[in-house]
């Protein structure tokens, strides 16, 4: 399967991860152009229905990226986020759903690189996961 | 030393060569100077640890290879140990070591080294285990110092310090496989 | 509905690598887009003009600006998008470029991802609702939070608006770094004659209250209306009381390494830290004073003439609200000791520039005198070495330090003028110099003065008979040099306050790998933060000399007082809401909120034709993280802006 | 404790003292040092710099007869073959298809699984110096050493790391522990020209003259040290520095398993001293006369 191009949904808490996101394209940072990015103000808004959502529509892979510990611009939305998706991730098995399509990240405003390397490594783990079969058939 | 760097030089991928090779960023190292500051062997050396980084920057292979410096490297570490930009130097010493090797390029006056390494593996070669008497005799022989140490070898041998016959390893063949496939 | 959608080739950063006019073409085939249009630059005033010139002819009623990040020009467009008559919270941002232009270079796949992302934009903004901004009055004060010279120059600058600043200090005084300093680079005025009457100024100013020896507890609230808690350590001396006569210290028994002259001089247990100090007030160490080690002396209390010591003197927590808050709580030095190739910081005579600055100030611990601390000998072969702490990633600290060049350079001078015997040997990488008078500052120094300077790192650092070998490098020459030394003074970088994340997570801000905080443009906004209200100057946010940490303090302050004057704060009305007839009056929602910003509320239920408890958003305090949304179990709260049907509209979109 | 034991060429031939000291010291303290059968030299240094693959596959291929023992960490005495073996292990560990190639050379699959440490770290660490403390028999009270840990011992810090990199202390730590006393001097580190010796003697001689100038200066009676080629520089050349340099240093070059094992008690003859050029006989007589070092051969010396 090298020629499956995985589609994935990223979702964006505004004031870290989309800022470093942002960095990434100031310092010029290439990565795979499979991920396309969607904006929330913070990663605490995300509710689970917006992540199946997505894999039921046929999307290969969702992440979800907010700030790092005790950097929430809101004080606390990332940590409600982490257990809320905790909960969710362990659930995805159940639902006959591969847990590596979704996946959670911390990235701050100052970290494009990390962020660059960060899409790197979730397209190859999609690409391994393989084409999200949901909603297509 | 009066040299004209042409722009094919300058131009030239020796970095890149090294980089895919040892995995150092030659590109990194931003000449402060920490490596040479701190080298035991630089009294020696035609020129300095860092300007043999830059020549490398500035793609002077022939120049670098050719240099007495990289056979002076003790592999001390010490550069390594200190580079600001975690430059492995010492790394970097030995690929160009290797790669002289390859190129059959020796420096002028400072054969005696890389001399002293072949006879050395010789040695390991055909006996498994260094055989000093071997090794010193060899290397006085070809480097053409032969009454070299002879003040100290007789002492030597009254404390059995060095054995008059070679060491035994049973199989000597498998190391000598080991040196074949490692292309030897 | 009419939505137009405008793509920006931005110069060539977009169209370079996004065919836009196959995009706009793309884009103008889907439902509800009434037109589909490319501009060079959309935010350039023609590039405006375009699109509230296509509002009027095709009668749009939505916007999507396809161009950069909207974290740039969100505001504009919102801006234009009222100009030309509509509900500026009717426009959305797609944004291909730093998400697509700039990290793709394959033409074909960054035109496909640059139309999914309008098109995403499309669905978002066809469910938008016109919003209408709200409007929260404002606290009418200035936080500075630390009183260094960017605190005090704030304060300053703040007060001639008369506006009231509080200023908090950590320290017994203000004054901060530069009242530690000798002379200033390149002028050599004197710095406590610089400082210290700015110093005196500020205290005595009328709309300036000063909070030495005091702490920031927490902060919370949001611009306009921050509330900080502030904790004033006990100083176990009445400032009301004290006259600064100074008999207390005279007195007192216990001597103490001074930590103002960097250990090389004593202070008492109870002590100002320096002459000028502001307030001129003693503080009582409890760690070292007999009284509260072993309840024995009392020395001072029984000679001080107003009574102004008091051991049983608690800590104070005050609670103020403030409108806006400047954060200036500067640098730190770096910490050499990790450096093993210089001796661990064990050798005596291996000292930092602030240990120089002490020595070379006349009233200071040696009375202007360079010596060796070790034996106290004058100092003859002095050592400076430059990037100790900066420009070392394997010691941690990328960033050059922006200062010790010059410092160094500073240093140099001072030591031939305090002993023309002395011999400066400088070991440098890079002069950097780059400043009013800098350069010929530096050539001053080599030509005038005789400091050499040698181009290499040192690596080696030992001590043999009493003498400090220094073992570096030339690498012009091509030469290794090994140097005799009395005295080594290492110029060590500046690196963030150890505790300055705990600040920035308390303030909300960002900061750097290098835990510098950091500012909301690079460019545009180096002063402001992205969390409105809250702004930087001096060393906390980057390096700097005393000119730049003057430059930024006054710049942050007429940022604050921008904000300040404005009869009351316009507020994205970017905030949740509730359907009261979904509620279900769970409380869920309350307990998520970070802010405290939803309420229950007794609402008649025409239903039900009774009474029963709500939610309800308090609009002022609400921020808008959309926390509460997600917790809803009956999604009867929900975010404008952010609102489940826009987000399910994207998610369907791709 | 029982270990592999890689001794190298160098400890059975120019370092036997070294091969025979830590023997026996390890019997006196119940290590048990079962020598790899049928090993090869490592290659050191010359091999390193001369083809990659083989500077890797020669230690592997002990370390794989290491393996075929049983599950036993390897003990190396000597400096250079402690850290090509660690480099060894460090590089099957981490470079993927390079482990390939040297797999395919010695014939085996091997990722770095065989733990390797020098014989200092394990008495040190593992044996542990309070231990070792409570074993002294004698007091050499009034011995001052100057403890060289050289090169190879400490970098690069991320691959051998189990002391400080710029100011190793376990040897002084042990020295101490045992009731010698170390010297406190900044050369500890410094290279002493190492594989020159033949090839450049002259850079030798000069390194050489620095460390044993300096270890004179700051009052060292005699060096210890964990290294074959420092001992063989420092005490093989220390005639010919005092030729060329005109200096008359006499300072005994010591392993440190020598100086414990006479404080552990063990006969000095079992010890190799007389192995020496610079003889520690006078040394340890001087030590002897002041509290019973107990046996000294007293055979002439050539």
């Amino acid at each position: 399967m090298t020629d499956f191009e995985p589609k994935i949904v990223a979702f964006l808490c505004n004031w870290c991860s989309y800022a470093g996101a942002d960095l990434a394209g100031t310092s010029r940072m290439e990565y795979p152009s499979n991920v396309t990015i969607i904006r929330v103000p913070c990663s605490g808004r995300m509710n689970p229905i917006f992540v199946l959502k997505c894999l039921m529509n046929g999307s290969d892979g969702v992440l979800i990226s907010g700030c790092h510990t005790g950097d929430c611009h809101y004080s606390e939305g990332n940590f409600y986020a982490r257990r809320r998706f905790a909960v969710l991730k362990s659930f995805l098995g159940y639902l006959g759903i591969d847990p590596r399509r979704f996946q959670m990240s911390w990235v701050s405003a100052s970290e494009g690189d990390k962020w660059a390397k960060l899409i790197h490594e979730l397209v190859a783990e999609i690409k391994e996961a393989g084409p999200n079969k949901m909603g297509k058939e | 030393m009066k040299v004209f760097i042409s722009q094919e030089t300058i131009r030239s991928r020796l970095q890149d060569v090294l980089e895919k090779e040892c995995g150092q960023k030659v590109r990194q190292c931003y000449q402060c100077g920490k490596c040479s500051a701190g080298c035991p062997i630089s009294f020696e050396m035609d020129y300095l640890p860092n300007q043999i980084i830059r020549m490398i920057q500035l793609g002077m292979e022939k120049k670098v290879l050719s240099s007495r410096t990289i056979w002076l490297c003790a592999s001390c570490q010490v550069c390594t140990a200190r580079c600001p930009r975690e430059i492995d130097i010492a790394e970097i010493m030995d690929f160009l070591r290797r790669r002289a090797y390859k190129k059959q390029i020796l420096p002028k006056g400072e054969i005696g080294i890389p001399l002293f390494n072949k006879i050395f593996l010789k040695n390991i070669e055909s006996f498994g285990r260094l055989y000093e008497m071997g090794l010193i005799a060899m290397f006085n022989l070809l480097s053409g110092k032969f009454f070299k140490d002879f003040s100290i070898a007789p002492k030597m041998f009254l404390k059995q310090k060095i054995g008059i016959l070679p060491p035994k390893v049973k199989n000597k063949n498998e190391v000598k496989k080991i040196f074949k496939k490692s292309g030897f | 509905m009419k939505i137009g959608v405008f793509v920006c080739h931005c110069g060539t950063n977009i169209s370079a690598t996004v065919d836009v006019e196959e995009a706009a073409a793309a884009i103008g085939k889907l439902q509800n887009v009434k037109l589909s249009v490319t501009y060079r630059y959309m935010c350039s005033a023609p590039g405006q003009e375009l699109i509230k010139k296509a509002v009027r002819e095709e009668s749009l009623d939505r916007i999507v600006i396809a161009s950069c990040s909207p974290a740039l020009h969100e505001k504009t467009f919102r801006k234009c998008a009222e100009e030309a008559g509509i509900n500026p919270y009717l426009i959305e941002i797609a944004n291909i470029r730093e998400h697509c232009s700039w990290v793709h270079k394959e033409k074909k796949e960054a035109t496909r991802k640059a139309i999914e992302l309008v098109k995403i934009a499309v669905a978002k903004v066809a469910r938008n609702k016109p919003l209408k901004k709200t409007y929260v009055p404002i606290e009418k004060k200035v936080l500075i939070i630390g009183g260094g010279i960017s605190g005090v120059q704030s304060a300053i600058d703040i007060s001639f608006a008369k506006y009231p600043a509080v200023i908090v200090e950590r320290e017994p005084s203000i004054g901060g770094k530069m009242a530690q300093f000798d002379k200033t680079f390149p002028t050599l005025d004197c710095a406590a004659c610089i400082l210290t009457p700015k110093m005196v100024t500020v205290s005595q100013n009328k709309y300036v209250t000063i909070h030495t020896y005091s702490e920031i507890e927490s902060v919370t609230g949001h611009v306009g209306d921050f509330t900080v808690k502030i904790r004033k350590k006990a100083r176990s001396v009445d400032l009301d009381k004290c006259t600064g006569c100074g008999a207390c210290f005279a007195k007192c028994p216990v001597k103490v390494d001074s930590e103002f002259d960097m250990r090389l001089g004593k202070r008492k247990a109870i002590y100002v830290p320096f002459p000028q100090a502001v307030p001129n007030v003693p503080v009582i160490d409890r760690e070292h004073c007999l009284w509260f080690q072993k309840q024995t002396c009392g020395a001072c209390k029984k000679i001080c003439p107003f009574g102004a010591i008091n051991y049983e003197m608690p800590d104070e927590i005050i609670e103020e609200k403030f409108g806006a808050i400047i954060v200036a709580t500067g640098f730190t030095q770096f910490d050499h000791s990790v450096y093993g190739e210089y001796g661990y910081g064990k050798y005596k005579d291996v000292i930092t520039g602030l240990h120089f600055e002490r020595m070379a100030n006349s009233s200071g611990p040696t009375g202007g005198r360079i010596i060796r601390p070790s034996d106290g000998k004058e100092a003859q072969d002095v050592v400076f070495i430059q990037c100790v702490g900066s420009r070392d990633e394997q010691k941690g600290v990328p960033y050059c330090s922006r200062v010790c060049c010059m410092y160094t350079a500073k240093h140099a001078l001072l030591l031939k003028e305090h002993n023309k015997d002395a011999q400066a040997y400088v070991f440098y990488i890079d002069i950097r110099a780059a400043g009013k008078n800098y350069e010929e500052f530096v050539k001053k120094v080599q030509d005038e003065y005789g400091a050499i300077y040698l181009r290499g790192r040192v690596s080696r650092i030992f001590e043999k008979k009493g003498k400090l070998i220094v073992r570096g490098a030339d690498t012009l020459s091509g030469s290794q040099i090994e140097i005799k030394a009395d005295l080594v003074v290492l110029a060590t970088g500046l690196i963030a306050q150890g505790d300055a994340v705990e600040l920035a997570q308390m303030l909300h801000i960002p900061y750097d790998q290098n835990k510098l905080f950091t500012e909301a443009h690079p460019k545009l906004a180096p002063a402001e933060t992205i969390t409105s209200g809250i702004f930087l100057t001096g060393a906390c946010q980057s390096p700097k000399d005393i000119p730049d940490t003057v430059a930024t303090a006054s710049a942050a302050s007429v940022k604050a007082l921008g904000l300040l004057i404005q009869g009351e704060l316009e507020r994205e009305p970017l905030i949740a809401k509730v359907n009261t007839d979904l509620c279900s009056g769970c409380k869920a929602c309350v307990i998520a909120c970070p802010f405290r910003a939803i309420e229950m509320k007794e609402i008649e239920d025409k239903k039900l034709k009774r009474k029963r408890n709500a939610a309800q958003v308090i609009e002022g305090v609400c921020t808008g993280c959309g926390n509460c949304t997600a917790v809803c179990r009956m999604a009867a709260i929900d975010l404008e802006g952010f609102s489940d049907k826009q987000i399910m509209g994207e998610i369907e979109a791709l | 404790m029982r270990y592999a034991y890689y001794p190298g060429c160098s400890l059975h031939s120019t370092a036997k003292e070294y091969d025979l000291s830590a023997k026996e010291v390890a019997r006196s303290l119940g290590i048990e040092l079962m020598e790899i059968p049928d090993w090869i030299c490592c290659g050191a240094t010359p091999a390193h710099i001369t083809m990659n693959l083989l500077s890797i596959a020669l230690p592997v291929k002990n370390l794989l007869k290491a393996k075929s023992m049983g599950s036993y960490e390897v003990v190396a005495c000597c400096a250079a073959c402690f850290n090509r073996l660690k480099v060894a292990n460090a590089f099957m560990e981490t470079r993927d298809e390079d482990r390939r190639k040297v797999e395919d050379i010695v014939g085996e699959p091997y990722r770095g699984e065989v733990k390797v440490r020098h014989f200092l770290d394990v008495l040190a660490n593992q044996f542990g110096l309070k231990n070792l403390k409570e074993k002294v028999a004698r007091q050499l009270t009034g011995l001052k050493v100057a403890c060289y840990y050289g090169c190879l011992l400490t970098r690069p810090k991320d691959i051998t790391g189990f002391d400080d990199l710029e100011e190793p202390h376990l040897m002084d730590d042990m020295m101490k522990a045992i009731g010698v006393e170390p010297v406190n001097w900044p050369y500890k580190t410094e290279c002493c020209g190492a594989s020159f010796s033949l090839s450049r003697t002259d850079i030798v001689l000069r390194l050489s003259r620095d460390i044993l100038q300096m270890a004179s200066d700051e009052g060292a009676q005699a060096i210890v040290v964990a290294c074959p080629l420092c001992q063989s520089n420092l005490d093989l050349r220390q005639g010919m520095v005092n030729k060329k340099y005109n200096t008359n240093f006499n300072i005994p070059i010591l392993y440190f398993t020598q100086v414990l094992g006479l404080a552990l008690g063990i006969e000095a003859k079992k010890l190799g001293f007389e192995k020496h050029i610079v003889s520690p006989l006078s040394l340890l007589k001087e030590c002897s006369r002041r509290l019973n070092v107990g046996y000294i051969p007293t055979k002439r010396e050539p």
